[in-house]
């Protein structure tokens, strides 16, 4: 048999984690740099997959398969389609920047402490978590995804509850409640989810006999499988609360801006722009696949759900005096987006909605890092103790901006082609929903630019002068990211043409097709 | 020939690239390599012309295609440029007064720490707005809309210490998103009516749809135009815009990127030409602006803003003229040009008085000035005869013409159309009237008062930011300003669009030649106003008489008070441009605000507080149930026992049943 | 008369032990009530072997006298050293088992 | 005969016998539960457990019989009442409830749980049945050891070793090891002077008294009773007989014969001899 390169993608960060971990303590720099260099290598491979990829060919290829557990048929199966391909690309690329930027957040607080380990566990979890995401992923086996969906929660807890925000107005004390309170929220409503989807997976066990994706998916096509319409339903909702904790869907999305606002802006993002992708990506892989009739017959509601996500996400964003909690609101609206163009049902939808998961992924990360970099230069995250940081640190503003301007989506980056695919997507389906959706933009405008407006022009405060402007590590993390914004919106094709076979797949499962025009136009 | 097309963009975005990223080793060199790179812009396009005008009418229009943009089932977008006359008219002008104003800004941001950037802002509005007139289809153009927005958000603010300046960049990209919101809808609808919006099947395939989807496309298009044209109701914008420094209000918020709207009217043509009741729509919205943009410049004491005033009503003139259909399209767009090169000239004029006087903008505080700058008076002056529509200049040409179809129209709404347009006419020469006694003659008011400029609250030294102003000025910022003429580099400029407003209109009128030129895109219908044409040129005429007199007896004649008097109601409310920002301010800002802290209250209380509750109620519960451990053996017997005992009954009962 | 009275008898005898496990304090107490039903049981099976008319009741009945034997000696000896540690041979005192 | 006979029902001779000790059963059973002092609740136990021997006996259980009174009431109960006197025999707990509502539960637990063993006695249908007239042919003792010799012997063996652990474990529950040396009566002196009490040793018990037994406190020049002159065990069973009143009347009583007989009319004196 071939080399296995799926599992050795996720497994080289596994094994990196370890090794990082067991650096010794006084040698933290060391851990820093193999922790890197394990990412990078892991980004080296997600390359190899996206080039060994073939749009055109099989729906899932790379596949891998041995038996596992033999007596409930759970077998350790492998695979990726397009989708899957663009996620596992997006998540290697941004461990890395998110390792550079989180250089120095685990560092001891006074100087020449030489028994902290934390150094190490923070970037050891880092990557188990890149190697969790990855796997689950690639997973083509229920029960394997489900390990992983539920195994990722164990570093992200110790992440968020172990190494946040040291900038906090009343302390470092309070932050350390705050924290804890934060990481707790995050893995009971996590838990909640992953709980009932395990009802779900084992219900699903009892009627289809297997866990395999494919083989199930198979059934369930060519009429082989066929399960109570009430049973498919339940199933589905089982599958699709756990996604829509993870998503995070309004109204599940509390814990989200507790976690980002008390994590480091390294860690936010991995929250964000990766951990919470696996959600929005179960959901076109598992929820539609598995359950098609179901899927559909939920849309109405989860298209409502998405839209109030998307306002309330927004007008919330405009209400927070904390930046992160700014950002991660914007994030709630960001997926109320995705959520919907993933059950529009429509092929601009659908791939609009994937490609939403990279560039949001991409623009969340610049610009949180980014604000992450002012928060660590002024040691507060309220937006009213800044002002006038434009003329101090022009370039950290400039960047801020474009991130910014990502966010909302201005066209020639990134972001534009996905939320106007979506839109038009829904559009082309549900056109209230579309049109209402479409004024989301207007509020996204408007948080950023408020959020532009207060902290970087104006008078300088006082508290903001002589503050240094970017450093070198941190342009080598920005810099990419804001190229690729420009390059991912100039040219999305090559991620289209990845994504565009898997999504007509996926639409072809679900026995939906493309609404035609009216009109015929002559091309 | 059509690889040249991308080039007019490519030029002005390297520029943009070079300037922005290039850091701080550029800034000697900065604004030179802008300029040339505007101008290398104007020169292809000048090669493209004389190209287009070797060919005949019909086959004029040539296609550039790069590569596929967004390619996803039967949404197919590519990133392609369509070069015809109506965007070649476009490009010149963009091209040309953008260059001119290049140069201009060379002399007038001089001292400017962060002329770089001005420059790398400016190149990026100029690729912007290229890529506007030249995409072949409207997301492309949508790309281009949004890229102006940005432009002119990021040099509104340009002086970002200014909260002022910050606000109203704020404002004018959120108005403008609103209109955006207009723009994608139109282009989604044509997606779901057409599956496609390239300008070709599009504009093709009109015939085909139903009347209710063009009637909705076109309000939608009606709406963006409105956004970025400051149309009424999305007009608020345009006046805090001239917080920009006086370059930028002459090229963007002037000459072209307002009048992207009109732009995109006439565009679409034939799909308002299918949907009247969008166009009745369109010439309704024009006709109020045009009142509403005059009467608002009637009032205004600040130069730049009663500049803006008339801007607003000069578009208003030139939607309007796009509503009317086939026999207004082609005035529209004259009108547009010679708007361009007037209006520019206007502004550029006021910029050069103003620093000719210390950033005053207030013209109470001015008077006298025409023999302390001559090239500024002359230049000015004959922007002013033009706008007014003086006789023999472009102005008069245009906007006659623009009334001429309005009366056409035809039944009771070309008389009132037509009504409404001449009085606009006369409003027009009142306020510019207005505007040139207040600021080059009567007396000299700044005589003898510091005049430390409104425009600045904060403390930074005028050399910051204001160019040559700050020259000789720095020592005498906060006293008796010394009104001199501008250096040359700024004066060219002026001259050379005093030329253009001159003689363009009588050049592009004579023997009909801009109809020719643009009919076989536009389509041109010779409208016949009720009553002849010549009556109508002479009301024309007669109400700019009246208007320039009425001026002359309130301003020329008796001194002007250096502090506005209280004034009549309506004076008051122009003032305040006819309250339309409190509305805003009480409806939109406040209703948002309290809106948006109520949900974070809702979020905070009702949706986290069910989950925290249930989390509480849980370990209430537990700490309930713990109370039965009390720790005694015999407690737990008992339960054992009945648990026995109960086991028993079950298995009896099994056994019965 | 049927022997399944005897069965009746130990069933009551069964029951009393129980409830004395239950009610009293005094472990030496609880401890012979505990006799008293593993003798109920035993009366059960030696009429259960009557009835079926072979010897395994009685076996078994045998076995568990034996098992009491032994039962009876560790009960006793660990009551003996929790007097001696506690002066006390009350069951309530040692009400340790809870959270 | 008798195989017939004990088919189907038994004798009328031994129905008497059943419902007669089957009452003393009960009762016994019934005082052990109830009876405030341990060595009564034995008693009662003892007494149930021989009526329960005379059953066996009357079922044919000859061996088990024997064994019940021999085992069970001779070594076990003694084994209890031993344990009684080493605790306590006079110490009798009060019938108080402590614990909320146990004593009802109890009882409501045992009430129901013996209706359902009657119950499920009752519909367990055992009507017809066969004696062990055959089983005991060879002899009850025999056919026990016929049977625990062969089938049973693996569970014999281990009830051997069974014994053999909870003896040792008694043993070790019970035996204390001295971990210490004992102090010698020297180093006893030395710590009483050291926490400076009783210096002299402890009193004897029985002084000033016709009686000597241990558990009469000693009295003190006064009369009083001194609680120290007796053991700390008897102390904690409370078992202290105290006769100091009684010693002083008669010291009274001696002194009053004593004046008597050496005639002393010295009023003022016998008044203070009264005193």
């Amino acid at each position: 048999m071939s080399f296995p390169l799926l599992t050795a993608t996720a497994v080289l960060p596994a094994l990196g984690a370890i090794a990082t971990a067991a650096v010794p303590a006084a040698r933290r720099t060391a851990a820093k740099w193999l922790a890197l260099i394990v990412s990078l290598a892991t980004l080296v491979l997600a390359a190899v997959v996206l080039v060994r990829f073939d749009p055109d060919g099989d729906r899932y290829q790379l596949t891998e398969s041995h038996a596992w557990i033999k007596d409930f048929g759970v077998r350790y199966e492998l695979g990726v389609d397009g989708i899957a391909v663009a996620m596992i690309a997006l998540t290697a690329l941004l461990i890395p920047f998110v390792i550079l930027a989180g250089w120095h957040d685990a560092d001891p607080l006074e100087t020449g402490s030489k028994r902290w380990r934390p150094t190490q566990g923070f970037f050891a979890l880092i990557l188990l978590v890149e190697a969790m995401v990855i796997i689950s992923f690639e997973a083509t086996d229920v029960f394997v995804f489900y390990i992983f969906f539920e195994a990722m929660l164990i570093p992200m807890y110790f992440l968020i509850g172990g190494f946040g925000d040291r900038a906090h107005e009343h302390g470092e004390a309070a932050a350390a409640t705050q924290r804890s309170y934060a990481a707790v929220k995050f893995l009971l409503y996590n838990l909640v989810g992953g709980l009932i989807m395990l009802a779900a997976v084992i219900g699903l066990y009892v009627v289809a006999g297997n866990f395999s994706l494919t083989q199930i998916a198979e059934a369930r096509a060519n009429g082989t499988l066929d399960m109570a319409t009430s049973t498919e339903r339940w199933l589905f909702l089982g599958f699709f609360f756990a996604f829509a904790v993870k998503a995070p869907l309004w109204p599940l999305h509390t814990w989200l801006p507790n976690a980002m606002q008390e994590s480091t802006a390294p860690v936010a993002v991995l929250i964000t722009a990766v951990v919470d992708k696996v959600g929005t990506f179960a959901m076109l892989r598992f929820c539609l696949q598995l359950f098609p009739e179901a899927s559909t017959w939920a849309t109405p509601a989860i298209l409502v759900l998405a839209l109030i996500s998307i306002i309330y996400g927004a007008l919330l964003a405009v209400g927070q005096r904390d930046i992160k909690r700014l950002v991660a609101y914007a994030s709630i609206s960001h997926f109320g987006f995705i959520i919907l163009g993933i059950f529009a049902m429509t092929s601009q939808g659908q791939s609009g909605a994937t490609l939403y998961m990279v560039n949001h992924g991409i623009s969340t990360a610049a610009l949180m890092l980014v604000a992450g970099f002012l928060i660590s230069r002024r040691g507060s995250r309220l937006i009213a103790d800044y002002g006038g940081v434009q003329k101090v640190a022009p370039v950290l503003a400039g960047t801020f901006l474009i991130g910014g301007l990502a966010t909302l989506s201005l066209p020639g980056l990134a972001p534009f082609v996905s939320e106007f695919l979506v839109l038009v997507g829904t559009f082309a389906r549900y056109p209230v929903i579309g049109i209402i959706a479409t004024v989301g933009i207007v509020l996204a405008a408007l948080y950023t630019l408020v959020l532009y407006q207060r902290t970087m022009t104006g008078p300088v405060k006082a508290e903001v002068e002589g503050m240094p402007d970017l450093r070198v590590r941190e342009l080598v993390v920005v810099a990419p990211l804001i190229a690729l914004l420009i390059f991912l919106g100039v040219y999305p094709k090559p991620v289209t043409d990845i994504v565009n076979p898997a999504v007509k797949q996926t639409l072809s499962d679900v026995q939906k097709k493309d609404p035609q025009p009216e009109v015929e136009a002559s091309k | 020939m059509e690889n040249l097309i991308a080039l007019l963009i490519a030029a002005p975005l390297l520029g943009a690239a070079v300037l922005l990223c290039g850091g701080r080793r550029l800034d000697a060199v900065g604004h030179w390599i802008g300029t040339v790179l505007a101008a290398a812009s104007f020169v292809v396009g000048v090669v493209l012309f004389a190209d287009m005008l070797g060919k005949d009418p019909e086959n004029r229009a040539m296609h550039q295609f790069l590569f596929s943009w967004i390619p996803v089932g039967g949404f197919q977008a590519d990133v392609a440029f369509q070069l015809d006359q109506l965007s070649m008219t476009f490009v010149l002008l963009i091209t040309g007064v953008g260059s001119l104003i290049h140069v201009y800004s060379i002399g007038y941001m001089e001292h400017d720490e962060r002329r770089r950037r001005f420059f790398g802002y400016l190149n990026l509005f100029l690729a912007a707005m290229l890529l506007l007139v030249l995409a072949d289809n409207y997301l492309l153009l949508y790309v281009g809309w949004e890229g102006v927005g940005l432009a002119s958000y990021l040099l509104i603010g340009f002086w970002q210490h200014k909260p002022s300046a910050a606000t109203a960049a704020k404002k004018a990209f959120l108005v403008n998103r609103v209109g955006d919101v207009g723009l994608s809808i139109a282009i989604m609808l044509m997606f779901t009516t057409f599956g496609t919006f390239a300008f070709g099947p599009v504009l093709e395939a009109t015939g085909e749809a139903t009347e209710g989807k063009l009637t909705a496309i076109g309000l939608m298009l009606l709406l963006a135009a409105c956004g970025k044209s400051a149309q009424v109701p999305l007009q608020s914008w345009l006046g805090d815009a001239m917080e920009g420094p006086t370059p930028v209000s002459a090229l963007i918020h002037a000459a072209t990127m307002v009048t992207a709207g009109v732009y995109l009217i006439v565009r679409s043509a034939d799909i308002f030409n299918a949907a009247p009741d969008a166009q009745l729509v369109t010439t309704v919205v024009g006709a109020v602006t045009l009142l509403f943009g005059a009467i608002v410049g009637c009032a205004k004491d600040d130069i730049k803003k009663a500049l803006a005033g008339s801007t607003m009503s000069q578009i208003g003139y030139m939607v309007l003229a796009a509503g009317l259909g086939p026999i207004g399209y082609v005035f529209a767009i004259m009108h547009l040009v010679t708007h361009g090169f007037f209006k520019a000239g206007l502004f550029l004029g006021a910029g050069s008085v103003m620093h000719g006087m210390n950033d005053e903008v207030d013209m109470r505080k001015y008077g006298g000035l025409r023999t302390y700058m001559p090239i500024t008076f002359i230049t000015f002056g004959l922007g002013y005869l033009a706008i007014i529509g003086f006789p023999g200049l472009s102005g008069f040409f245009s906007k006659d013409k623009i009334i001429e179809a309005a009366f056409a129209k035809g039944g009771t709404e070309g008389w009132i159309l037509g009504g409404v347009a001449l009085l606009g006419a006369a409003i027009t020469a009142f306020y510019m009237t207005r505007v040139m006694l207040m600021t080059f003659f009567g007396e000299e008011r700044w005589r003898n008062q510091p005049t430390a400029s409104p425009a600045e609250p904060d403390v930074e030294p005028a050399a910051e930011h204001h160019g040559a102003a700050a020259s000789d000025h720095v020592a005498a910022a906060t006293g008796e300003p010394h009104p001199h003429e501008s250096p040359r580099v700024m004066t060219i400029p002026m001259i050379v669009l005093a030329v253009g407003s001159v003689f363009a209109g009588g050049f592009f009128s004579i023997g009909d030649r801009f109809i020719h030129w643009l009919e076989p895109v536009t389509g041109h219908a010779h409208g016949h106003p009720p009553i002849g044409a010549a009556a109508v040129t002479a009301s024309t005429v007669a109400v700019m008489v009246l208007g320039v007199g009425l001026a002359w007896l309130q301003y020329g004649r008796r001194p002007v008070p250096v502090v506005a008097p209280r004034g009549s109601l309506l004076t008051r409310a122009a003032r305040r441009d006819l309250y339309q920002d409190d509305f805003n301010h009480v409806v939109l800002v406040r209703g948002g605000e309290h809106l948006t802290r109520s949900l974070v209250y809702v979020d905070h209380t009702l949706v986290d507080g069910v989950v925290n509750g249930t989390a509480a109620g849980m370990g209430g519960l537990s700490g309930r149930l713990r109370r039965i451990q009390n720790g005694y053996a015999r407690s737990y017997a008992v339960s054992m026992f009945g648990g026995a005992a109960i086991l028993i009954a079950a298995t009896l009962l099994m056994r019965a049943v | 008369m049927n022997p399944v009275n005897y069965l009746y008898l130990a069933a009551l005898l069964f029951t009393i032990g129980a409830t004395g496990v239950l009610i009293r304090r005094n472990a030496i107490v609880v401890f012979m009530c505990v006799e008293l039903m593993l003798n109920a049981c035993n009366l059960a099976l030696v009429a259960f072997s009557r009835m079926h008319g072979n010897l395994d009741g009685q076996i078994i009945a045998f076995f568990t006298m034996v098992v009491a034997a032994a039962e009876v000696v560790v009960g006793l000896a660990i009551i003996v050293s929790l007097f001696r540690s506690r002066h006390s041979a009350s069951v309530d005192d040692a009400s340790l088992m809870k959270l | 005969m008798t195989h017939q006979l004990a088919a189907y029902t038994t004798s009328t001779g031994e129905a008497f016998q059943f419902w007669v000790l089957g009452t003393v059963a009960v009762i016994g059973a019934l005082c052990t539960v109830f009876m405030k002092k341990a060595v009564h609740s034995a008693l009662c136990l003892a007494g149930t457990m021989i009526v329960l021997a005379v059953f066996y006996l009357a079922n044919g259980a000859y061996f088990l019989g024997v064994v019940q009174i021999v085992v069970y009431t001779g070594a076990i109960m003694m084994l209890f009442l031993f344990v009684v006197m080493l605790v306590g025999v006079t110490a009798a707990d009060s019938l108080k409830e402590t614990i909320k509502g146990q004593r009802w539960l109890a009882l409501l637990c045992g009430l129901g749980f013996g209706i359902l063993l009657v119950a499920g006695i009752g519909n367990a249908a055992l009507t017809e049945f066969n004696g062990l007239g055959q089983a005991n042919s060879g002899g009850n003792v025999e056919g026990l050891a016929a049977l625990i010799f062969t089938d049973y012997v693996f569970a014999f063996e281990l009830t051997g070793a069974l014994l053999i652990t909870a003896a040792v474990g008694a043993m070790v529950l019970t035996h204390r090891e001295r971990t210490e040396r004992a102090k010698t009566q020297r180093e006893l002196a030395e710590q009483r002077v050291r926490e400076g009490k009783h210096l002299p040793p402890l009193p004897a018990p029985g002084v000033y008294a016709r009686h000597n037994a241990v558990d009469i406190a000693g009295l003190l020049p006064d009369g009083t009773p001194s609680e120290l002159t007796v053991s700390k065990t008897l102390r904690d069973r409370g078992q202290v007989r105290d006769v100091s009143a009684e010693a002083l009347s008669d010291l009274k009583a001696l002194e009053q014969r004593a004046e008597d007989r050496l005639e002393r009319t010295n009023s003022g004196k016998s008044g203070e001899a009264s005193k």
